[in-house]
């Protein structure tokens, strides 16, 4: 081990440190600000960490302390492949959050302010651990600030919505921890530098080489994938998400739709499809027929939709179907496109979110059929609007584009008909989101927006940052995928 | 400049500076500042392209990439350019047209508050640009960039004056259809990269390739791609967004609907001639699709009594004959029309708007009528564009029109017969237009005939270029029973379509069979078009009756707007109803809400057996042992 | 005498004692038939003493033949505590409510 | 038939009958004097089971001093047939029926094992207070010091629950 | 042996402090020093500071076995008990008038304990647990007042007996099933074949008594209702301490005794853990009594604990005793919180947050660590808890079966987190004069434990292999 400090640790304890200072830290406008730079100092560590991506760097890198050794765990972290871009999602989407919600006042910011980096913490936890143990205390971890978040800043219902989302998320979490008990119990011995052997162990190459039979691959298949089908969400597990993007403060719900639902991706490609590859080939048709009836399910419910936010959290859910359907075509082009996918998606609805806020901030209205005409009072929101709405969608020389034609490919490559079904929600984003659109932003103002002002210049700013993201990543996104093609060719030669 | 193809980067980028320019200065360019900028850039790039001609003239072309967008193990797609003949001409095409339309919008849309100048000004850069991007673009990924682009720059000018819903309606489902199409393409180009594994051209082209393909291969990538075609260049069953298109200012439907972006489907399927001649499936399937366009919607356009519509459905209608050209294997008539339509069309639209903007907005031909007098330049000039489509020799619509029938005929007689009747429909609503418009007693109200007179000169110059291409414009392509060598635009062309020339089976027509045919065709659409004349010199309001029977029909659009609300819109509305109230609502959530109050339910019935009652619990307590004891001592494990 | 028959006998009776705490609702009695309950264990336990004694099992043990009569004096003297804390109870509670019966105890439920 | 298995019939009619009138009867001094009678019962097995001592101290502590405790506190509350509230036959009679398959189950595993296991009667010392005195104080010193903790406690209860205060109906 | 001797001497000290010290106060710090001293003692016993074995040393004819594993559970339960002390001495002091005789009760229920946790023959077992079983009735009943405390006490009384009865009845079939006649747990000579049928009778009654003892449904009737009634002060003790001794007795009792005929007997615990964890989960959810909902949720935990008897391997031995850890501190961490309160139902603590939010804070750590969130001491003990069963090879839905049901302890638990954090205060929720310095220190150093056992339980089962 090295003595210097590893980036995955500054990753993980910066965000811990600073929700602890947060917390004793009794002015609002200091808090904010104080949490501010703390994030944005995250973020140049993040950003830091990507010219040290080389194999000559791993003791950068990587970082295992002895922890539990009896029982074959250890705090093993490691910055690497699809975890280390959802860390640079989470590094960048934090600063952007708390710039464009700069001016939003909470009671208590402090612990809002805390348990929002808290919540960052548990993120970065969950991308760079490279132990079991270590990554199902960090997933849990994750949820519990947003729980608190939710609720004590949510809207009316969210103590109801947030509970359901709570148990829903830990009921899977909890199957997930059977399997890993289970796992856990068919690996090797590991052996540590104290000179204790364990019997078994929980690292994550452990995991990997583990003696399973096809049957029992296929059922542990589940308990994972509940989790993290519950986490993403993939239909028909989806049912809390609306309700607590609805309730929830709308900071929350970037983070939650920005990052956590990575988290389940993020497994599926770590932590599930590599342990168990003899259950892949027997699941992967049930589970794309999932995803892909959710994509379809979903666009057609979001076209139905008046609350602007349940319609982008349908939206999320439709484009996480597909790149959940494109992680189990496991062809190297799907993978790869959901790995930038995973970051452009967080980018784009991040956007979407802070737009919704401001509007909701300013008019206090949510359903779309009572706004209107806000093109003509606030004319930069609206081109930020559009701007992310197409990039949402998907059109060309946008961040998405890149990302949803891969996917496509990849699920193509799998199979025609399923790409010919999932294709169809390219016209059903269309709709939902061209009406959206329409209904906010076009028309006649009304008593509603006849006030409303255009956007202040943190929120400009912030937006800002998104849309030049959305671009830049949209006309030359090579670079991103060059950050995680090794990890692509690994999973895809496993 | 030895090599102009160094600098072909920027002609897709000089629009997009103009829109950067006018877009984020809106609130800082005065209108000549916005108008300058947005027209000179295009201008500027109409310069280099008129180089790039020149040298591809010579026999030069080239493919230039820049950097890669994709590059994986599976495959690469660059971001790179490509000219070539048919790039070049279609580049020619736009940034000429383009610039005219530009010229003429900064008068046209001169009443337009400042920053509403200065966004629609961007707009149309941007929709240049995308086109532009559409037709260099050296792989299907980069022309679909275009390709959406200039769905998105549709949708954005067509929502132009987005307080009006109606408006936005159109702009919305202008996007939507031409997205349906655009999902085909996208399949198509999957289908390419699964195959092959690349959508450049030069690599898709090359025999070793396209031998890779099987012939259902083919025929799939070229119907998907021919589905692409259909939204983006308004063909049945995709159409209908371009006549409601009209709800944008009047020359973005000249620059979009008429010149360029509906023209982008001919341009790919000419892209990909040589998938398509192998496919011959799918092209017979276009050869239809083509004609029943043609007719349909020129039998639409009899009916319609709105300017703008007229024209919209007689867009429709030629772009129907440009099909029927690339179906029947007459790559280059389809791009001669293309090219000739462009010329007219655009003259049509915009003499439609200088109309417009004298009669101050008024669209309804009823209430029009004797313009002539008011407006001269305006009027001559829609006259040789009502030639010029109507197929009169020598103007342009007649050389290209006669290509296509004259291949059509050698495909199938049926075919060519269709052809003429479309063609003197269109010679007889054109005149009827023409005649409402222009001719007989001014209908409208005193009001607007105060305010009648000739457009500035920022309109009409436009609409003087025009005319004299939509005159000379064919003769770049008189066929060869005129003047021997006459077809300059075939010969450079060839080199395109070669590959598909050397499989076709030439069917060689005897030069009297071509002169008849020309002939009945024209004396066809003469008889059509003075017919319309006739009738129509007379119009008076009063007199017209309500529209009863097959009239009807046509004047409602053949009901096809209702048609898709019966079997799409409302059904899937109600399907996504049924999701949300039914399937999300009674039955996700209601799972997952049940479990919980199937929980609390258990809850409250559970407590009952605390009942309180210490005789109770022991009797609990031993039924309890009982079950134990049976467990133990009788269940063997 | 075969232990069977003491098994019966004494299964019997404890049976009783549940029987009887089922079925009573006096406090007092309800404890009598625990103290039955007991008594039959004794009964039976001795019973096993002196069957193992017969078998003359596990002769290296040195306490053997008394272990179980010793427990049973244990139960006893337990037996002796237990009454003396169980009839404190059942009289606080009597003086408290002036009732003795288990069915009234229901303020505590659910 | 020998002596002792008459005897030994005998006194488990006896047992079992007085402890069927225990629980059947109504009055609660009645029960404990069927108790009573099943206590010498089962000193009376003791005896055929050469335990002595334990036959005595079951007399002496269970019919002696638990038996008359339970009374005077009977006597105390002056409790009589009548206070005992109208019983709840169904309750009374699923109980029966529960107990009885108890017993079934039971008896029925038990009784199943063919091989006969005789119980020594009337023979050895083990039941002598001698002998117990001896084993108690050397072997089981540990149990017979640590159950003078239950006593301890036992008393101490008695004690707190025994004292009078006054009541204070407090419904929280 | 330190212990169980000095337990029962220093109930005896202070039931004579009763005597001589008239201070109503005094017993309390009397007791805290004993039981201190009662830990130091253990903990020299159990040589954690390093400096050799320091014990009693009495030959107890091997009815006792002393072995680093039970000293290392009583170490926690004195621990524990000094926290209870610490946290709820002062309202002890509230019950009644005997405080003395409340502490010296509490003294002689830890020596009943000491005992369970280290007997080796049934007699000490059944002394063990009368002597822990007594104390416990006085005290539920020792709210003399209360026609709640008196009722509990007679139902406890009277149930506990019928369950002593059933023990005895167990023990004198094991007693005459097996060939030694001997009453030494390790010595009862199991083969691998099947059980005799005495053996097997008395092994159930065993199971019943004893699942009796630690509240495992069906035999968990008595518990809400005596822990409901009972004073709340001893609820707290009854539900942390003297439930977890009472699962270590079972544990030693099934792993020496019949650990070898373990399959044949695997059935009756996998039933009553899935019915524990049943009733105890699922009632607990309506209850409106934060005070019968800790005593349902009593239930549920044992659920958990009983996977340790099913599994019976050094894992789960390894987790019971962080079990018992982690569950006494986190809930005597709860009820200390819960006695301050003005209102027991779980809209009595509506906007404690506000109010006191270190105390919020301090009983948020409690409720996450009893529904078992990673980095508390609950998630830990509950992960070996599940390993352990899953070690077993057998039976792996019974794992997902106790997950489900830890998903469904969330929704009470995180009850009352939302009472505490989410909800308006109607009325004056807690007396603040009640909450001292002390205290609050005391409780935060309860949460700081209970994370220390989640970041790293080996300090304790480090204990273990000492």
């Amino acid at each position: 081990m090295g003595t210097f400090i590893t980036f995955p640790e500054l990753l993980l304890w910066l965000p811990l440190l600073i929700a602890l200072g947060c917390f004793f830290i009794k002015k609002e406008s200091v808090t904010k600000s104080f949490a501010l730079l703390g994030s944005l100092l995250v973020l140049a560590i993040a950003i830091v960490s990507l010219s040290y991506t080389s194999a000559a760097f791993k003791t950068y890198n990587d970082v295992n302390y002895i922890w539990l050794s009896h029982i074959g765990t250890s705090f093993y972290l490691s910055l690497e492949g699809a975890g280390r871009l959802l860390a640079l999602l989470t590094a960048v989407c934090f600063p952007i959050i708390f710039i464009s919600t700069y001016k939003n006042s909470y009671k208590n910011a402090n612990a809002f302010y805390g348990l929002m980096m808290l919540s960052q913490c548990g993120l970065m936890g969950v991308f760079v651990a490279k132990d079991a143990l270590v990554f199902y205390f960090f997933w849990e971890l994750a949820l519990i600030p947003v729980y608190f978040l939710c609720s004590r800043w949510g809207g009316e219902k969210s103590i109801q919505a947030t509970f359901k989302f709570f148990v829903y998320t830990f009921t899977g979490s909890l199957l997930m921890l059977t399997g890993i008990i289970y796992v856990y119990l068919h690996t090797g011995t590991r052996a540590f530098e104290d000179g204790t052997i364990a019997q078994h162990s929980f690292a994550l190459q452990s995991f990997y080489n583990t003696t399973l039979t096809a049957g029992e691959q296929g059922w542990l298949f589940w308990l994972f994938f509940v989790a993290f089908a519950i986490k993403m969400p993939v239909f028909p597990f989806h049912s809390w998400q609306p309700d607590t993007y609805d309730q929830s403060p709308t900071s929350v719900t970037m983070v939650l739709s920005g990052i956590m639902v990575k988290m389940g991706l993020f497994g599926v490609i770590r932590w599930l499809i590599p342990v168990f590859p003899l259950a892949i080939p027997k699941v992967t048709t049930l589970v794309m027929v999932l995803c892909i009836a959710g994509i379809i399910y979903a666009s057609c419910i979001a076209m139905v939709q008046d609350n602007l936010k349940k319609l982008v959290a349908y939206s999320s859910i439709a484009h996480i179907g597909l790149m959940c359907a494109a992680v189990f075509a496991m062809n190297e082009i799907a993978l790869q496109g959901v790995m930038i996918q995973m970051f452009n998606h967080g980018i784009n609805i991040i956007g979407l979110w802070i737009v919704i806020d401001i509007i909701e901030k300013q008019t206090g209205i949510k359903n779309m059929s009572q706004l209107g005409g806000i093109a003509q009072k606030a004319p930069a929101l609206t081109i930020m609007l559009v701007v992310i709405a197409f990039a949402n969608i998907a059109l060309p020389l946008t961040n998405a584009f890149v990302g949803e034609f891969m996917l496509f490919t990849g699920v193509f490559k799998y199979s025609l008909w399923m790409a010919v079904i999932s294709g169809t929600s390219v016209i059903l984003a269309g709709v939902y989101t061209l009406n959206m659109l329409q209904k906010v932003l076009y028309g006649n103002t009304n008593a509603v927006t006849e006030n409303m002002k255009d956007i202040s210049l943190n929120q400009k700013l912030g937006l800002g940052l998104i849309v030049v993201m959305v671009f830049i990543f949209g006309i030359y996104p090579q670079p991103m995928i060059e950050l995680t093609k090794t990890a692509v060719s690994v999973l895809v030669s496993k | 400049m030895s090599n102009i193809f160094k600098f072909i980067w920027l002609i897709p980028l000089l629009p997009l500076l103009g829109f950067l320019i006018t877009g984020l200065g809106r609130n800082f360019l005065s209108k000549t500042a916005a108008g300058f900028v947005g027209s000179a850039v295009i201008f500027a790039s109409f310069v280099i392209s008129v180089l790039a001609f020149l040298q591809v003239k010579n026999g030069d072309t080239a493919a230039v990439q820049y950097f890669d967008l994709i590059n994986i193990k599976a495959f690469k797609i660059a971001f790179e350019f490509k000219i070539d003949q048919l790039s070049s001409l279609f580049l020619l095409i736009i940034t000429g047209v383009g610039f005219l339309i530009h010229v003429y919008s900064t008068s046209y849309m001169h009443d337009e508050p400042t920053k509403d100048f200065s966004k629609y000004f961007s707009y149309l850069n941007l929709f240049v640009f995308s086109m532009l991007v559409l037709v260099m673009g050296g792989n299907y990924v980069i022309m679909f960039i275009g390709w959406e682009g200039v769905g998105l720059c549709s949708y954005l000018l067509i929502g132009y004056w987005f307080k009006n819903n109606e408006y936005t309606n159109a702009a919305k489902k202008a996007f939507i259809m031409n997205r349906i199409g655009d999902l085909g393409f996208l399949l198509a180009v999957f289908w390419l990269i699964t195959k092959l594994g690349t959508v450049s051209y030069d690599e898709v082209f090359t025999a070793a390739n396209i031998a890779k393909l099987s012939i259902e291969d083919i025929t799939a990538i070229t119907s998907l791609f021919f589905i692409g075609a259909i939204g983006k260049s308004a063909q049945i069953p995709l159409y209908s967004w371009l006549p409601d298109a009209m709800a944008g200012p009047t020359p973005v439907s000249a620059l979009i609907h008429a010149a360029t972006m509906v023209t982008a489907g001919i341009y790919m399927i000419a892209r990909s001639n040589i998938l398509y001649t192998m496919a011959p499936a799918t092209q017979h399937v276009i050869a239809i699709v083509g004609l029943t366009t043609a007719i349909v919607a020129a039998t639409i356009a009899i009916k319609q009594n709105d300017i703008k519509k007229v024209l919209a459905y007689s867009t429709v209608s030629q772009l129907g004959y440009m099909f029927l050209g690339l179906g029947v294997g007459a790559y280059t008539g389809a791009v001669f029309h293309v090219m000739t339509h462009a010329f007219f069309k655009a003259l049509l639209f915009l003499g439609a708007g200088s109309v417009i903007h004298a009669m101050s907005g008024e669209q309804d031909m009823r209430n029009m009528g004797g313009l002539k007098k008011y407006m001269s330049i305006t009027h001559i000039t829609f006259l040789i564009g009502c030639i010029a489509i109507a197929g009169m020799p020598p103007f342009s619509g007649f050389f290209s029109k006669d290509e296509i029938l004259a291949a059509a005929f050698a495909e199938h007689p049926l075919l060519w017969v269709a052809g003429v009747a479309g063609a003197m429909m269109t010679a007889f609503y054109m005149f009827r237009l023409y005649t409402m418009t222009f001719l007989g007693k001014f209908r409208g109200t005193q009001e607007q005939e105060h305010h009648l007179h000739e457009s500035p000169g920022a309109i009409t110059f436009p609409l003087i270029v025009l005319a004299i291409l939509a005159i000379m414009g064919g003769w770049i392509g008189i066929p060869e029973i005129f003047i021997h060598g006459g077809h300059k635009l075939e010969a450079f062309l060839e080199p395109i379509f070669a590959g598909s020339n050397a499989i076709t089976v030439k069917h060689e027509m005897s030069h009297n069979t071509e002169f008849l045919l020309m002939g009945i065709s024209v004396l066809l659409s003469l008889f059509a078009l003075l017919f319309g004349l006739k009738k129509f010199s007379n119009y008076n309001k009063q007199s017209d009756k309500e529209n009863t029977g097959f009239a009807k029909v046509l004047e409602d659009k053949w009901y096809f707007d209702e048609l898709y609300k019966k079997i799409i819109t409302r059904p899937l509305r109600n399907v996504s109803l049924f999701f949300n109230n039914v399937i999300e609502k009674k039955g996700i959530d209601g799972v997952v809400n049940g479990t919980g109050k199937f929980i609390n339910y258990g809850s409250r019935q559970l407590r009952w057996l605390q009942s309180g009652q210490v005789g109770a619990y022991v009797l609990l307590m031993v039924i309890g042992m009982l079950v134990l004891f049976i467990l133990q001592l009788f269940i063997k494990n | 005498m075969d232990i069977k028959a003491y098994i019966a006998l004494s299964l019997t009776l404890f049976i009783i004692g549940i029987i009887g705490v089922l079925t009573r609702r006096n406090a007092i009695i309800v404890f009598m038939c625990v103290e039955l309950m007991l008594n039959a264990v004794n009964l039976l336990m001795v019973a096993f003493s002196n069957m193992h004694q017969a078998s003359g099992a596990a002769k290296a043990l040195p306490t053997f033949a008394s272990d179980a009569q010793i427990f049973v004096f244990f139960i006893m003297i337990v037996a002796a505590a237990e009454v003396s804390v169980g009839l404190a109870i059942i009289v606080m509670l009597y003086r408290n409510t002036h009732n003795i019966d288990v069915s009234f105890l229901n303020r505590l439920k659910n | 038939m020998s002596i002792i298995t008459i005897s030994f019939i005998l006194l488990s009619l006896m047992a079992i009958g007085s402890g069927v009138m225990m629980i059947a009867s109504k009055s609660p001094v009645n029960s404990i004097l069927w108790l009573i009678v099943v206590f010498f019962a089962i000193s009376g097995h003791y005896i055929l089971l050469n335990a002595q001592f334990l036959a005595i101290v079951n007399l002496i502590v269970y019919a002696g001093a638990i038996m008359v405790l339970f009374l005077f506190v009977v006597m105390l509350m002056n409790l009589n047939a009548e206070s005992e509230p109208p019983k709840n036959y169904r309750l009374q009679a699923i109980g029966i029926i529960a107990g009885g398959c108890l017993l079934l189950v039971l008896l029925s595993a038990l009784m199943m094992v063919k091989q006969q296991q005789p119980v020594m009667l009337a023979g050895g010392n083990a039941g002598l207070i001698k002998t117990l005195g001896k084993v108690l104080f050397t072997d089981y010193v540990l149990p017979f010091e640590i159950s003078s903790v239950l006593f301890l406690s036992a008393m101490v209860g008695a004690v707190v629950l025994g004292k009078k205060t006054k009541l204070i109906e407090n419904e929280n | 042996m330190n212990a169980i001797l000095l337990t029962a001497v220093w109930g005896v000290v202070m039931m004579f402090s009763g005597v001589f010290i008239k201070s109503k106060t005094a017993p309390k710090y009397l007791a805290i020093a004993g039981i201190i001293i009662i830990f130091i003692a253990n903990l020299l016993e159990l040589n954690a500071f390093g400096i050799g074995v320091l014990h009693v040393n009495i030959d107890t004819k091997e009815m006792l076995n002393i072995s680093s594993f039970n000293l290392s559970f009583l170490a926690v339960v004195f621990a524990c008990t000094l926290l209870f002390f610490l946290l709820s001495g002062s309202d002890i002091e509230k019950v009644g008038d005997d405080v003395s005789e409340y502490f010296g009760l509490i003294f002689f229920v830890l020596c009943g304990v000491s005992l369970v946790s280290t007997y080796n023959t049934l007699l000490l077992l059944f002394i063990g647990i009368e002597i822990l079983s007594i104390p416990l009735y006085i005290l539920t009943g020792s709210d003399k007042r209360n026609l709640k405390s008196n009722e509990a006490a007679l139902k406890y009384f009277l149930m506990g007996a019928f369950s002593t009865g059933i023990l005895l009845m167990g023990i004198a079939f094991i007693y005459g099933g097996n060939n030694n006649g001997s009453f030494y747990i390790n010595n009862l000579e199991m083969g691998e074949g099947p059980m005799p049928a005495m053996i097997a009778v008395g092994l159930v009654f065993m199971v019943i008594a004893l699942s009796f003892k630690v509240s495992a449904a069906p035999f968990h009737f008595w518990t809400p209702d005596v822990y409901d009634g009972a004073p709340t002060v001893f609820t707290s003790f009854m539900s942390t301490i003297v439930k977890v001794a009472g699962f270590f007795a079972f544990v030693r009792l099934f792993e020496n005794a019949f650990g070898k005929v373990q399959p044949q007997w695997q059935n009756l615990i996998v039933f009553i853990t899935v019915l524990t964890l049943l009733i105890g989960n699922v009632t607990a959810v309506f209850q409106q009594s934060v005070k019968r909902m800790l005593a349902y949720s009593s239930i549920a935990q044992a659920g958990f604990m009983m996977l340790a008897v099913f599994a019976l391997n050094n894992t789960a031995k390894e987790g019971l005793v962080l079990y018992a850890a982690a569950y006494s501190i986190a809930t005597i961490g709860i009820f200390a919180v819960l006695i301050k309160m003005n209102d027991y139902t779980i809209d009595g603590f509506n906007g404690l947050a506000k109010t006191q939010p270190q105390l919020a804070l301090c009983t948020t750590v409690f409720l996450l660590s009893l529904t078992g969130i990673p980095l508390t001491g609950g998630f830990m003990s509950k992960f070996f808890m599940l390993s352990a069963a899953a070690e077993t090879g057998t039976r792996f839905w019974l794992i997902i079966v106790a997950v489900l049901f830890a998903a469904i302890s969330a929704y009470y638990y995180f009850r009352v987190i939302q009472a505490m954090y989410f909800k308006e205060a109607t009325t004056v929720v807690i007396d603040e004069k009640e909450i001292t310095r002390g205290f609050k220190i005391t409780l935060a150093i309860a949460a700081v434990l209970i994370i220390a056992i989640g970041i790293y339980p080996e300090f304790i089962i480090g204990w273990m292999y000492h």
